[in-house]
């Protein structure tokens, strides 16, 4: 088995990787994606703590956490997909920075 | 453990693994062959035809004469397709259908492994092979291949709902019966599923679930008559319409094996696999015999489909799936659920599997009726009187003369 | 039973209906427009009318209680050479079981009938046909494109000014090409053609051609069409006559035959020397057609092109009325 | 964990720079399709790393929710809206001002990892695989609550991207 | 070089080229090479996801000017060209010819030779149908088998016709006045043979078709025409009757010796591709009726051409619109002879023109899919259409 400490260190990148993509890219989509990956990051540091007795009540909780963030991203991406596809009807772009309906 | 049993002689690890790979790799290409020979002679049959006999003994050797030409054929990328997803996309759709052979029992000793969450891996890892379909498509530049890959994606969606709320009940029936004489957490293996069917296959249990995992897998299969991903006279065959060679081929691999794992999939879980009606303890002989034979029938099943199904639209393949097999699929689970929770007897589960799976064809028969309607009348009519059949003998005149 | 050799006329009239025929029914309907009828060999009756009388007597045709003409089953013209084109049209009333075809006739060049596509929708495409086939020009037709024939070609294959071989020679076909494939069989033809043929290695293809060069070639294919054209009217004229075609066979394909002798033509009686007899207009005369807007490309501006199109349909129908209450309030 | 580098260790790396390199091709990738495929591999990475954690529940989970679902929904809505080229900036103006406070985040988590002090495990053999069966007593007893709210909100956000996602009647 | 967002905002960043996406109709090109298309017919849909939106079609692929060819030979020598328009019922096209050309010259026709252009061109509906049937299920989605079934008992329809004629599908075997030669001997057994596989054929493909759950969902209200429309459209044959509108030219305008059988005209409801298929399969059944009764009144000798006729045919200055029922509906010859031995003019009113224009308003706002079946259940021959 790799080190917790290990393991925790590729989470923190791939969760900083996943912000710099919410940060920087401009497409509905793409963001979304980034999303998808700090919420993968985090679930994954869930589990690492449950599977290595990190956590006071019972390693069990840390994978159920991993598998309610799987279930609400499906939700979420479901859901965001929607509004990236309205948008696109209505204003013909998917870059969040022309969605600015609601700035004024 | 197929080969160090087998063989009697204990091996290293690796070894064991690169044979079992080995083998996987081998029954792939056989079971290729032996299935485009055979669906062509048993089309040719169903359509009054002869099928290929030039090839070979009775044709048999058709199937290496189609091998060979496509691998000497020319490998062609359009110039305006996407490299990486055109081709890698092949391997996207084959290496999935490779991976799911592992959980799946041939004999009660001859698997891979045996996972414990086997039903679960296999629709996972198989999900996946859509991806490289959709990669094909899209890569491909083309706007057929761009429709197929669309259809086939959100057929896939559609078809793996229903066909897990049908496992899951299936895995509700194999849990409670497991739990009597055995470890109830086994339940998702697919070998313990087979080792519970000795006296009573579970199609007996759950006839619906049988009838929607087969649909289900048509659909997954695109085969008709869900065959619209890959319609000829629709998409021009859909998300493969620009490769060829090899890489066509490999499309074409995937399909047959994923063909022959979702059959040996259903023959495991709904007929007793290797198990019934022989029981566990006949020898290794007989179980690959029940094994084959079983699975022989569905293919025929599956490739009679093909001659006698037209195509379904897609907004009907949709709404087949989401308003008619979804909803059954839920009532399965939700009544499983109730009758297991209390106790209720296994017939009782069987009964009302095969009151839902009456009621399921009472819909689609009673929809027909409604959609087609009467039929065209006949009728006769006075004919007129007949026109002049010989002109008369006239002389001509002058024109214009009013 | 018999067939005669006439040589008198080249007339398709048959013998004036008896009475109670269509086309009293039609006379009746239509009052003011002059009608001239004729049986022909099938039995049907043909109405000839001024050919600005055919919205108008297809509309009411249609509608009139009497008539029902709902089926518009066939659509052509035929090419009279000097006494212009006959439109005919072929009508039949499904409930009434009745038939009629009404001819009108157009000149041959610069034809304009008013499109009849606003009353039966078969006439869309039939009259697209009839249009690039004969040039007439159907004024209020929303799509007037070429048919059958490609975007680009605006010949009228279907006249009778178009003899066979030469059409391709005018679509660009590789005439020296050709000619050494088919070596013209005739001797004369030979010393005709013998230098052409000869000069083929060093001539360029239509693509590489200057623009004189290209007139050059353009101008020697029109004489070539005019020597073929000129050449069907004898050979016409020697069918009339009865007499069997020199040469056995009719030659085919781009050989053109031996020279004709221009004396045949003046003494054998033609189409043109038979007697032709546009049909009695006491009316007023038609106003002129207006300018028709050019259809853009659908492609390059779609929205001018739909814009174009209705333009067109409103000037025709504009038109068509303006011309129905001349004739009403005569 | 002293007997070297263990092969479990060295899948696990390899699955890491797996995963990291394709996240990496997910947020600078000019193609969204290409992001959406990097992505398809960063799962894969991350359901690996879940199998070496073993907790393979999770890992299935992962590979058929995500690697089938999720994608395939992407990818539909990328396909059914056709792709067209015009000058865009690829990155916000924020760029780099995003990746220092990436890098900034990404410092401050590892610092904190570094300090902590965490009580592994002793051995391997210590870590118990968590059975299915575990996992099923815990959401139905424990975290029942919270898994029937999450049934609702399932529904309620179908029942939502469908209404998102469905034309207007008075589109045309 | 200053580059620019879409809203002409100035870029101060290096750029790359992003593939934005908006929601845009799908232009989708079928044709001229398509394994729907049944031929060289290329249609341009617009779709909006699997929805059309538009549709173009475009013809002439296959137009080798027949009616200039056909007046630039004589009167006999066309004939072979009409075997070459409708490919699938050539018997029924020479049919219109030689009998426009027998009104035109006036020749009388020996009834036993009209007795045997009947049949052949009723066996001609048969074996057209028994094609449609085949192509219709294929576009519909039956992977070879409603072609391989039909095309069964087609072949017994075209080894008569090459006993009788020596050809299978160009059979150039009418002629002016007459047909060129008896048939064979056992013509008529043959024939009674050949129509008791014909109706076993028939069966089958009412069993594997007409009740399919799967073929019912893909037809029914499917490419729906209305009888005003279709009139409108000129369109005629088994389409005009499947909207409900009972024309039948071989009732309605009675030719050749029509008016001695009894049988009945089928009749749609709906309008729809399912209807157009069970019209035709019943008008099948009514086909063999037909035969059935042509082949016990047929004369068993008896001369099959006019004692005497002229060399060369110059019929009298005339013209004629022949129209008769063929499969696809009403063919029409419309000849205008000047005297001479070629006709000044012949126009072919090919049922399939109009039936095909008629295409666009049945696809507009249906599926993709249903495009490909309602192009199928108009039967056309593109060599007709392009003529």
């Amino acid at each position: 088995m790799p080190a917790l400490e290990h393991i925790l260190v590729v989470n923190a990148i791939l969760f900083a990787i996943g912000a710099m993509g919410v940060l920087t890219r401009r497409n509905a989509v793409l963001i979304l994606l980034s999303v998808e990956l700090m919420l993968n990051a985090v679930s994954l540091n869930m589990v690492a703590f449950a599977v290595y007795g990190q956590v006071d009540f019972g390693n069990i909780t840390g994978i159920v956490f991993a598998f309610f963030i799987i279930v609400i991203a499906a939700a979420e991406v479901a859901l965001a997909l929607g509004i990236v596809v309205r948008t696109f009807r209505n204003r013909a772009t998917a870059n969040v920075d022309e969605v600015n309906l609601l700035k004024w | 453990m197929v080969l160090s049993e087998f063989a009697g002689v204990s091996m290293p690890d690796w070894i064991d693994a690169l044979l079992r790979v080995v083998f996987i790799v081998a029954l792939m290409t056989i079971n290729a062959f032996a299935l485009i020979y055979l669906e062509r002679k048993i089309l040719a049959r169903l359509q009054a035809r002869v099928g290929p006999t030039r090839t070979g003994p009775i044709g048999t050797l058709q199937s290496i004469a189609d091998a060979l030409k496509l691998v000497t054929k020319e490998d062609v990328r359009p110039i305006t397709a996407d490299r990486w997803a055109f081709e890698l996309a092949p391997y996207m759709a084959f290496v999935p259908v490779f991976l799911v052979f592992v959980p799946i029992p041939f004999t009660e000793t001859w698997f891979i492994r045996d996972l414990n969450l086997g039903l679960l891996y296999v629709f996972g890892v198989l999900g996946l092979n859509i991806v490289g379909v959709v990669m094909a498509a899209w890569g491909s530049d083309n706007k057929y291949a761009l429709l197929g890959g669309v259809r086939a994606a959100a057929q896939a969606i559609s078809y793996e709902i229903p066909m897990l709320l049908i496992i899951v009940a299936v895995v509700m029936v194999a849990a409670g019966r497991l739990a009597v004489d055995g470890d109830a957490s086994m339940a998702g293996s697919i070998n313990a599923i087979v080792g519970d069917q000795t006296t009573t296959p579970y199609i007996l249990l759950q006839p619906l679930g049988f009838v929607i995992f087969m649909i289900g897998a048509l659909a997954e299969l695109h085969r008709p008559p869900f065959d619209m991903p890959i319609a000829e006279s629709e998409v021009v065959g859909g998300y493969f319409v620009e490769y060829s060679g090899m890489r066509w081929g490999l499309f074409f691999l995937a399909e047959y094996t994923a063909l022959f794992l979702m059959v040996m999939l259903a023959s495991s879980i709904f007929l007793g696999g290797w198990n019934w009606p022989f029981g566990a303890d006949v020898g290794l002989g007989l179980q690959i015999v029940l094994t084959l034979v079983k699975t022989s029938v569905m293919i025929v099943l599956v490739i009679g489909s093909r001659a006698l199904f037209p195509r379904l639209r897609i907004d009907q393949l949709m709404a087949f799936s989401w308003k008619v097999l979804l909803p059954f699929a839920i009532v399965q689970v939700i009544a499983n659920g109730i009758i297991l929770a209390y106790g209720g007897a296994d017939w009782v589960v069987g009964l009302v599997s095969f009151a839902l799976l009456a009621a399921l064809f009472g819909l689609i028969y009673q929809l027909m009726r409604q959609r087609k309607g009467e039929g065209a009348r006949t009728v006769s009519t006075t004919p007129a009187t007949p026109r002049v059949i010989t002109a008369p003998d006239v002389t001509p005149v002058e024109a214009g003369g009013d | 039973m018999t067939t005669r050799s006439s040589s008198v006329t080249a007339e398709p009239a048959g013998s004036e209906p008896g009475p109670g025929s269509i086309a009293d029914l039609y006379r009746e309907v239509f009052p003011l427009i002059s009608i001239d009828a004729a049986l022909d060999k099938g039995g049907d009756v043909a109405l000839t009318i001024p050919s600005d009388a055919i919205h108008e007597v297809l509309e009411r045709g249609r509608s009139d209680e009497r008539l029902q003409m709902n089926l518009l089953r066939n659509q052509t013209a035929v090419d009279w050479e000097d006494r212009g084109l006959e439109l005919v049209y072929h009508l039949y009333s499904i409930p009434l079981r009745q038939a009629v075809a009404i001819k009108a006739w157009v000149p041959t060049e610069g034809a304009v009938v008013e499109s009849v596509a606003d009353l039966y929708q078969m006439a869309d495409w039939a009259e697209r046909e009839c249009r690039e086939m004969f040039g007439i020009e159907f004024i209020g037709h929303p799509d007037p494109r070429n048919l059958l024939l490609d975007e680009d070609i605006d010949i009228h294959p279907l006249r009778k000014s178009h003899p066979l071989a030469p059409i391709e020679m005018e679509q660009g076909v590789d005439v020296e090409f050709f000619t050494k494939q088919h070596p013209p069989p005739e001797p004369e033809e030979e010393a005709e053609e013998a230098a052409p043929a000869a000069a083929a290695p060093t001539r360029k293809r239509v693509e590489d051609m200057t623009e004189a060069e290209r007139e050059e070639r353009r101008a020697e294919q029109a004489e070539r069409v005019a020597r073929a054209r000129e050449l069907a009217k004898v050979r016409r004229a020697e069918r009339l006559a009865g007499a069997p075609p020199a040469g056995g066979p009719r030659p085919e394909g781009a050989a053109p035959p031996p020279t004709p002798a221009p004396a045949a033509a003046t003494e054998a009686p033609s189409a043109e020397t038979a007697p032709s007899a546009p049909p009695r207009d006491d009316r007023p005369p038609a106003p002129p057609p207006p300018e028709l807007p050019s259809i853009p490309d659908a492609e390059e501006d779609p929205e001018g092109r739909a814009a174009a199109q209705a333009e067109r349909v409103r000037l025709g129908r504009e038109l068509a009325a303006a011309r129905r209450a001349q004739l009403r309030g005569e | 964990m002293e007997d070297g580098v263990t092969a479990t260790q060295v899948v696990f790396w390899i699955l890491a720079v797996v995963m990291l390199v394709s996240a990496i091709g997910v947020v600078t990738a000019g193609n969204i399709v290409y992001a959406a495929l990097f992505f398809i591999a960063a799962l894969a990475g991350v359901a690996g790393i879940y199998l070496i954690l073993t907790v393979e529940f999770i890992a299935l989970v992962q590979l058929l929710v995500y690697g089938s679902a999720v994608v395939i929904l992407i990818l539909f809505a990328l396909m059914l809206t056709r792709a067209r080229e015009r000058p865009q900036a690829l990155f916000g103006r924020s760029r780099p001002l995003g990746i220092a406070a990436a890098l900034g985040l990404l410092a401050m988590l590892i610092g904190a990892i570094v300090a902590t002090t965490w009580s592994t495990p002793e051995t391997s053999a210590a870590i118990q695989p968590v059975g299915l069966q575990a996992i099923g007593d815990a959401i139905f007893t424990i975290w029942i609550v919270p898994f029937i709210i999450v049934g609702v909100l399932l529904s309620i956000a179908l029942d939502g991207a469908i209404m998102l996602a469905s034309p207007d009647e008075d589109d045309n | 070089m200053v580059q620019r967002t879409f809203e002409g905002e100035v870029l101060t960043e290096p750029v790359v080229v992003e593939r934005e996406f908006e929601t845009v109709d799908m232009n989708i090109n079928i044709g001229p090479q398509h394994p729907a298309t049944h031929g060289v017919f290329r249609m341009v849909l617009t779709v909006d996801g699997e929805i059309v939106k538009d549709a173009i079609p475009y013809i002439g692929y296959m137009h080798r000017g027949g009616e200039k060819l056909s007046e630039n030979l004589d009167y006999r020598g066309a004939l072979g060209y009409q075997d070459r328009t409708d490919y699938l019922a050539a018997f029924n096209s020479e049919w219109v010819y030689v009998n426009a050309v027998e009104r035109l010259a006036g020749v009388e026709i020996p009834e036993r030779a009209e007795y045997v252009r009947l049949i052949l061109a009723e066996f001609n509906r048969l074996l057209s149908h028994f094609m449609f049937m085949g192509a219709f299920g294929t576009d519909v989605g039956y992977f070879g088998t409603a072609f391989t079934w039909t095309f069964k008992e087609r072949e017994r329809i075209q080894d008569l016709f090459e006993a009788v004629c020596g050809d299978r599908i160009m059979y150039n075997y009418f002629r002016v006045g007459g047909l060129a030669w008896d048939p064979h001997e056992t013509f008529v057994e043959d024939s009674h043979w050949v129509l008791d596989q014909v109706e076993t054929g028939i069966g089958d493909v009412d069993e594997l078709m007409t009740d399919n759950e799967v073929f019912v969902a893909r037809c029914r209200d499917v490419g729906v025409m209305s009888a005003e429309d279709a009139i409108s459209f000129g369109v005629t044959g088994p389409m005009l009757r499947a909207s409900g509108v009972p024309f039948d030219l071989r009732v309605d305008e009675p030719y050749s010796i029509y008016d001695r059988f009894h049988w009945e005209i089928p009749v749609g409801e709906r309008g729809d591709v399912y209807d157009r298929y069970l019209v035709r399969l019943e008008e099948m059944r009514q086909s063999v009726t037909i035969l059935r009764q042509a082949l016990d009144q047929m004369p068993t000798s008896g001369p099959i051409m006019p004692e005497r006729m002229p060399a060369r045919l110059r019929p009298e200055p005339g013209e004629i619109y022949m129209r008769q029922e063929n499969p696809r509906g009403e063919y029409g010859i419309y000849m205008v002879s000047d005297g001479t031995d070629q006709p000044w003019r012949v126009k072919m009113r090919s049922p399939c023109f109009h039936n095909l224009s008629s295409l666009k308003p049945q696809v507009i706002g249906g599926y993709l899919a249903d495009a490909v079946v309602a192009l199928g259940s108009i039967d056309i021959v593109l060599c007709e259409v392009d003529r």
